[in-house]
């Protein structure tokens, strides 16, 4: 088809597109991936999707006609994006996919993936002991319309349904947005004041959550618990303020996705096509094993 | 051929029509006086279509009907020209005129071509020397009121009613229409004219009916009744115009405007107003007359400071220079301008009559930073009180009064400011006889309390009456200045005026 | 003499916005070797096709006067639902019965569902007399909460290749998605300037009470206009669910200010009466070939938010003044 | 009798926005038990206040005839300045130079970036007469822009109790952001109702010509409004910041829309001169409300939109068929 290849005296040019730099996980998913693709010698752009799948679309398309050698991809959605990474296969442009997977083993050269799911089911596993398999509890989801939100709901509720002491009191979304978490909790705080924990489909809403108990002043009864491992959060671990968290590492996965970047370049071509990245559960037990981090 | 049996139309708190009854016949003009809100549009306005819930009966050759809309009204024979423009800015003349008629081809597109040779056709029979083409915007508002009348033209109707249709048109255009309403009347329709120009009625009309306060009062024929008559018939009592006796009077200068100069906005080389030079007298009423397009209105607007970067000259008001820059430099200067247009320049429609009245004046009710609530109703009941305006109180929406109502405020926003110089636009277009001699009676206190007023008219009885100069601009030059001391100039100005405002390119 | 200039003045007219136009993209021809090819010239073109379809609407509603911001969810509902259908069909369990749709019938009933939430605008906007803002807010929240419903929050996927084509092929050397938009462009460039009801779109804006004394049917054509809106935002659902052979729940959001910013663009008024479906066209042409270019450059992400509304401001700019030199 | 009805009108178009929002804290209350309480009071007025900052400026914009889309991104930038300073300063590695801010001059700052990109606004609608809507939606890429490239993409959190006492304390057993959307209000009020400017910008919105031929200095009274709805945005900032301790890039994203729909639904209209700060207040109220009440009932997120919708087109359905009973 319609591909122009870069120069062949230049450096090559690797292409970072990832979903959305209005979160700041992923400013580092994209910062890292790039940094690295730059130190190991090539050029390197970061495109965001912006959680659009459609303007995905259009970056990858426009990635292959400006002629970029390697897509570093934080896809937008698993099932949406598998036409985009199928564009760049055929163009012969190789994608390594970072965080979040395509749902499909043969379009994508590799993918680096950090498990929401099983992720969310050890946050489970430790929210039940917490509470000791008893209490009232409300959910806050992510965007309704994000399949991570979903996985991660899923997988926490694979554990914790099984028990019937645990009593969802409210599920509310608050698009992994702070300042709404916050309110949102704050009203839910009204029609149900005898909750015992709060789980959060990611850190920006557990520290919202945690800000509407501290209002109530409620923070000492109610435990919160988050996903990503962010800096806030793991600060207020060590803190005591938040129970627990699901680390991801993005720094891991998008250095790892870079680097096979730079094989691929070398003539590799048997890359494994799941890598996992595990997330990791840190606890107020745990924290003290983790440094805390340059910048999340 | 159309009878009105007991209409009675209410809005929400008011009665407009009261049990009116009419009759119009065939091969007739028939005129329906009355002063303003009088009920006269209503009235027009159930019998075409656009009000459907009324009481009472409309009979129209013969048979009672009742019409469900404005489309039925046109499919039946009748045909209006509305008070209002009903006109759509940015469609071109051939685009208005055919609007919610429209030719089309077989094809069911549009037949662009046959609309704009009929619309040529229609244009030039009315003397109106325009391109189909041109959007409705471009054109000055008499230009517009001759493409109405284009308009109800367009099918071939029993009945053409005409809510004043010569309210923005000069003489010569009024002279079309009287030859295309007499050819009208010679093919047997009906026709319904309304007109606060009590001369247009002598000329045109046979018939005379008269509305009062939403009740028809009475009908007749025009033949043998006279001017005061009809007046009487339509206030229910006496008006008299007096003119103000200025005969040997001498006028200390107040303005001063030498080599006022506006350039075109597009063709910067061209001028609009060219070398004007003339001034106004403390005290004294200047006339200014000229046809449509002489460069009236842009004369008062570029005093006014409306066109900064277009002007030029030199014009002192009171010994002071004036800068021509904004208009509330103007304002400070002394000067006032109530602008031709009261509905979209004069006021805030929607805001009530004592802010509109106060807008110019804030100073006076302003007190430590702060508008005084109690001051400035007080500025407005001052005004509703001497200009008699009628309103039901001082909180009333402007956009509800009459238009001489409305024109009233517009006139006690700009007292409030005390100019020197009153500049007016066609002060009265639009506006019943009683309220226009209050108008005039009003300009002449004024004059008399030290004001200079520059009057702007298409009328030149209106001028006749109250100015004690006339000035005439033709294509942006004056071209004439004539004083009205005595009763034997005033007799042969009426021809001085007019040879001095017809266009030289006309006249050759 | 007068009337010669007003003769030429709509020629001028139909050239000023793109002079705007032109200037950016000699720009990006030099400074991006890439920008001037003929795989991006149809890369642009297939990226603006869905803005195209939602803005020829959105143009028409803008012409009345009106505006529609429920065109992203309306997008996405339509999308979700051609899907859903292709996908699943509708089992009915009770009757132990599944209803199948073909790939005409999901893209009729995706159109028709555009069709009625427009119809649906339309019909409070002119029954209560509601301003068109609050009316489509809502239901810019209605029809995202129903695709929610719809989809559960999951993409549908899969779809099949004869779908995807309609997003994706090509046709004689032009992609589908091109094809769809410029007859959609085409057809509305008919209905704006040769029928009555593009007359009587005009007209209302214009001033919607002069019509109404013209006997123009107000409500019938705004009712035909949102409905319309609603239809084109639709089939911009589904050339994008196709595109992406997925349809995403939350696709379409904040898509109602880039059509709006494309028909202002383009030189439409927001009170009515003004502009032109083919300005709409280069509006949203800038709007893509600016989105193209910002990413061609090695502008960064952050930077081009910045870049890209000053190169708004400065397109809108060039068109004002041109305009104002005619004035 | 007529006399007396017009009399009585204006008292009772006050009243008519309020029946919408009776009608649905009566339903509220029926539905729970929790509605009705002085804690969800203050919660739901501590949750509203930012968009009754925002939403004040926008009223005095709308009034004028225009809008302001960049407010969402001016509080996100303002938020983001103020808290940045706070935090590091600003560094002066050259000279080897810290200007550390205090709590004052960080929020006089943050204020003052507001107020900047509000003129600019301005600036640009009166100096190119650009159209509002897309000035303002140029400001919203660029402020947003901005907010990325100086936050890097990264919260700024930890900015000290004294300052989230602004978003977060109480006094006199009222929150102190209460407070400050009150104090605004009742200094907008004033504005409107009782200064000159006021005036000016009822009548720009009714009949710009007219306030021209007035005397009223347009660009002037322009440049002010929407500086003001800059420096109104930014203290919504300021409030959102100090209440979450930390400063979101992403916050404020949709903002305008909510400001503009509690404009709408309390009564003004867009195109200017109609309208009043304390119908906002009632707007935005009426907004709170929903949102508060759908999360109390445990609405789940996917019906929450789609019920959101219809209460709001219920509410501004009502209000007007109450106005049109007294016109
Ligand atoms: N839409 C309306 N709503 C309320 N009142 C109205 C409306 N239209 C007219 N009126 C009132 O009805 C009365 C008759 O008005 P109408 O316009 O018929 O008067 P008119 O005789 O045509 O006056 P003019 O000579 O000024 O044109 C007036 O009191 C007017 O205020
Ligand atoms: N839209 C326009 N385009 C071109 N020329 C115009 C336009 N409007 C006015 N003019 C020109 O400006 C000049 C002065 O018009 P102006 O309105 O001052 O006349 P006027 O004497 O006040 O007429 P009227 O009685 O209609 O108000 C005329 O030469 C006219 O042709
Ligand atoms: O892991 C990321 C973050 O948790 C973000 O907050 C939401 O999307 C997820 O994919
Ligand atoms: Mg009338
Ligand atoms: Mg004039």
């Amino acid at each position: 088809s319609c591909t122009s290849r870069s120069d062949k005296n230049g450096p090559k040019k690797v292409a970072v597109i990832v979903s959305t730099l209005n979160n700041p996980w992923f400013v580092v998913l994209a910062e890292t991936a790039a940094a690295e693709a730059k130190a190991l010698g090539y050029e390197a752009k970061i495109f965001d999707s912006q959680n659009n799948t459609s303007l995905e679309a259009d970056h990858f398309e426009n990635a292959i006609v400006s002629g970029f050698n390697a897509i570093l991809l934080n896809p937008t959605d698993s099932d949406g994006s598998i036409v985009n990474v199928m564009k760049a296969k055929e163009a012969g442009i190789p994608v390594f996919c970072m965080d979040r997977e395509v749902n499909s083993s043969s379009v994508a050269t590799s993918q680096i993936l950090s498990d929401n799911y099983s992720g969310c089911v050890a946050l489970g596993v430790n929210f039940v002991q917490a509470l000791n398999k008893r209490g009232n509890y409300v959910e806050i989801l992510g965007l309704v319309g994000d399949n991570n939100t979903w996985n991660r709901s899923k997988g926490f509720h694979s554990v914790v349904d099984r028990y019937p002491g645990l009593k969802m009191v409210a599920q509310q979304s608050a698009d992994f947005d702070r300042n709404k978490a916050l309110e949102v909790l704050e009203s839910i705080l009204q029609a149900h004041p005898d909750i015992d924990a709060v789980f959060c489909g990611n850190d920006a809403m557990a520290m919202g959550a945690y800000q509407a108990l501290v209002a109530a002043g409620k923070q000492k009864e109610v435990g919160v618990y988050g996903f990503d491992g962010a800096d806030d959060v793991m600060n207020s671990i060590r803190d005591r303020k938040i129970k627990a968290t699901g680390l991801q590492s993005p720094q891991t996965m998008a250095k790892t996705a870079a680097q096979y970047a730079d094989e691929y370049f070398n003539g590799k071509r048997d890359f494994a096509q799941r890598v996992p990245v595990a997330v990791e559960l840190v606890t107020q037990q745990n924290i003290s094993d983790y440094q805390t981090p340059a910048r999340l | 051929m159309l009878v009105a049996e007991n209409i009675t139309k209410r809005f929400a708190g008011v009665t407009a029509l009261d049990g009116v009854c009419l009759a119009f016949a065939a091969g007739q003009v028939t005129a329906v006086i009355g002063e303003n809100g009088a009920g006269k549009s209503t009235l027009m306005k159930i019998l075409s279509g656009v009000y459907t819930d009324y009481e009472g009966q409309i009979r129209f050759k013969g048979q009672t009907i009742r019409f469900g809309s404005i489309r039925e009204a046109q499919a039946a024979g009748i045909a209006i020209i509305h008070q209002e423009l009903a006109l759509i800015p940015y469609l071109t003349i051939t685009e208005n005129i055919f609007l919610g008629r429209e030719l089309t081809t077989r094809w069911g597109t549009l037949d662009k071509k046959a609309m704009r040779e009929k619309t040529r056709q229609l244009l030039d029979d009315l003397k109106l020397s325009l391109d189909p083409d041109t959007p409705v915007v471009q054109l000055k508002v008499g230009q517009q009121q001759v493409v109405e009348i284009a308009k109800a033209l367009l099918e071939e109707s029993e009945v053409i009613i005409m809510d004043e249709p010569t309210s923005a048109i000069s003489e010569s255009e009024v002279a079309v229409l009287f030859r295309i309403i007499a050819d009208l009347r010679r093919k047997g329709k009906a026709i319904v004219y309304i007109s606060h120009k009590l001369d247009e009625l002598f000329t045109i009309a046979d018939r005379y009916v008269v509305l009062r306060d939403g009740k028809s009062i009475e009908s007749g024929e025009m033949q043998g009744i006279d001017h005061d008559s009809l007046i009487r018939k339509m206030v229910g009592r006496d008006v008299q115009i007096i003119r103000r006796q200025t005969a040997g009077v001498t006028y200390q200068p107040l303005l001063t405007v030498e080599n006022l100069c506006l350039t075109y906005p597009v063709r910067t080389g061209d001028f609009q107003l060219k070398n004007l030079s003339f001034t106004v007298g403390r005290g004294e009423v200047v006339g200014l007359f000229g046809l449509m397009g002489a460069g009236r209105t842009e004369l008062l607007e570029t005093l006014f400071g409306l066109y900064p970067k277009r002007s030029s000259g030199n014009v002192r008001l009171d010994g002071q220079p004036v800068q021509l820059k904004a208009p509330g430099e103007s304002i400070r200067a002394g000067l006032a301008l109530v602008p031709e247009d009261r509905k979209r320049d004069g006021l805030v429609l929607d805001l009530d009559v004592q802010t509109n009245i106060s807008l110019t004046a804030l100073d006076a009710i302003e007190q430590s930073g702060f508008l005084n609530q109690a001051k400035e109703t007080a500025l407005a009941k001052k005004y509703i009180h001497d200009l008699r305006i009628k309103t039901s109180s001082e909180k009333q929406k402007a956009k509800n009064l009459s238009g001489g109502n409305q024109q009233k405020i517009v006139l006690s926003k700009w007292l409030a400011t005390g100019p020197k110089l009153l500049m007016l636009d066609e002060p009265t277009r639009g506006i019943d006889v009683n309220a226009k001699n209050e108008i005039y009676k009003l300009i002449a206190q004024l004059a008399t309390d030290g004001m200079g007023l520059l009057v702007v008219s298409s009328e030149i009885p209106e001028l006749l009456a109250i100015a004690d100069r006339i000035l005439v601009m033709s294509e942006g030059v004056l071209t004439a200045d004539l004083s009205l001391k005595d009763a034997t100039e005033s007799e042969h100005r009426p021809d001085d005026i007019l040879k001095a405002a017809i266009p030289k390119s006309m006249s050759e | 003499m007068n009337i010669t200039l007003q003769t030429y003045r709509p020629a001028l007219t139909r050239f000023q916005s793109l002079i705007a136009l032109f200037v950016l993209c000699l720009a990006l021809s030099i400074l991006s070797d890439k920008f001037l090819t003929v795989a991006n010239f149809w890369n642009v073109l297939r990226q603006i096709s869905v803005n195209v379809c939602i803005s020829t609407g959105m143009t028409l509603v803008v012409l009345t006067a009106g505006i529609d911001l429920s065109v992203g969810s309306v997008l996405a509902l339509a999308g979700a639902i051609t899907a859903g259908l292709l996908r699943n069909g509708i089992p009915l369990p009770s009757a132990n019965l599944f209803i199948g749709f073909t790939l005409l019938g999901a893209i009729v009933v995706g159109i028709l569902t555009g069709s009625v939430l427009g119809w649906f605008n339309g019909w409070a906007i002119t029954r209560f007399n509601l301003p068109p803002f609050v009316a489509t807010l809502a239901m810019l929240t209605i029809a995202r909460g129903l695709t929610m419903l719809w989809t559960e929050g999951f993409p549908i996927t899969g779809l099949g290749e004869s779908f995807t084509y309609l997003g994706t092929g090509w046709l004689l050397g032009i992609p589908v998605p091109v094809w769809v938009s410029a007859l959609i462009v085409a057809l509305a460039v008919l209905l704006t300037n040769k029928t009555r009801i593009g007359r009587y779109i005009y007209a209302i804006g214009g001033s919607e009470s002069a019509a109404r004394l013209s006997g123009v049917n107000i409500t019938r054509t705004k009712l035909m206009v949102y409905t319309l809106s609603g239809a084109l935002a639709a089939v911009g659902g589904l050339l994008v669910t196709s595109r992406l052979d997925s349809a995403q729940p939350n696709a379409g959001i904040s898509y109602e200010l880039d059509s709006i910013a494309a028909v202002v663009i383009g030189g439409a008024s927001l009170s009515g009466g003004r502009g032109s479906i083919l300005g709409t066209v280069q509006g949203a042409i800038i709007i893509g070939v600016l989105n193209n270019g910002l990413v061609l450059l090695n502008v960064s992400p952050f930077w081009q938010q910045v870049v890209k509304g000053f190169v708004i401001l400065l397109a809108v700019i060039i068109d004002k003044s041109n305009a104002k030199n005619e004035a």
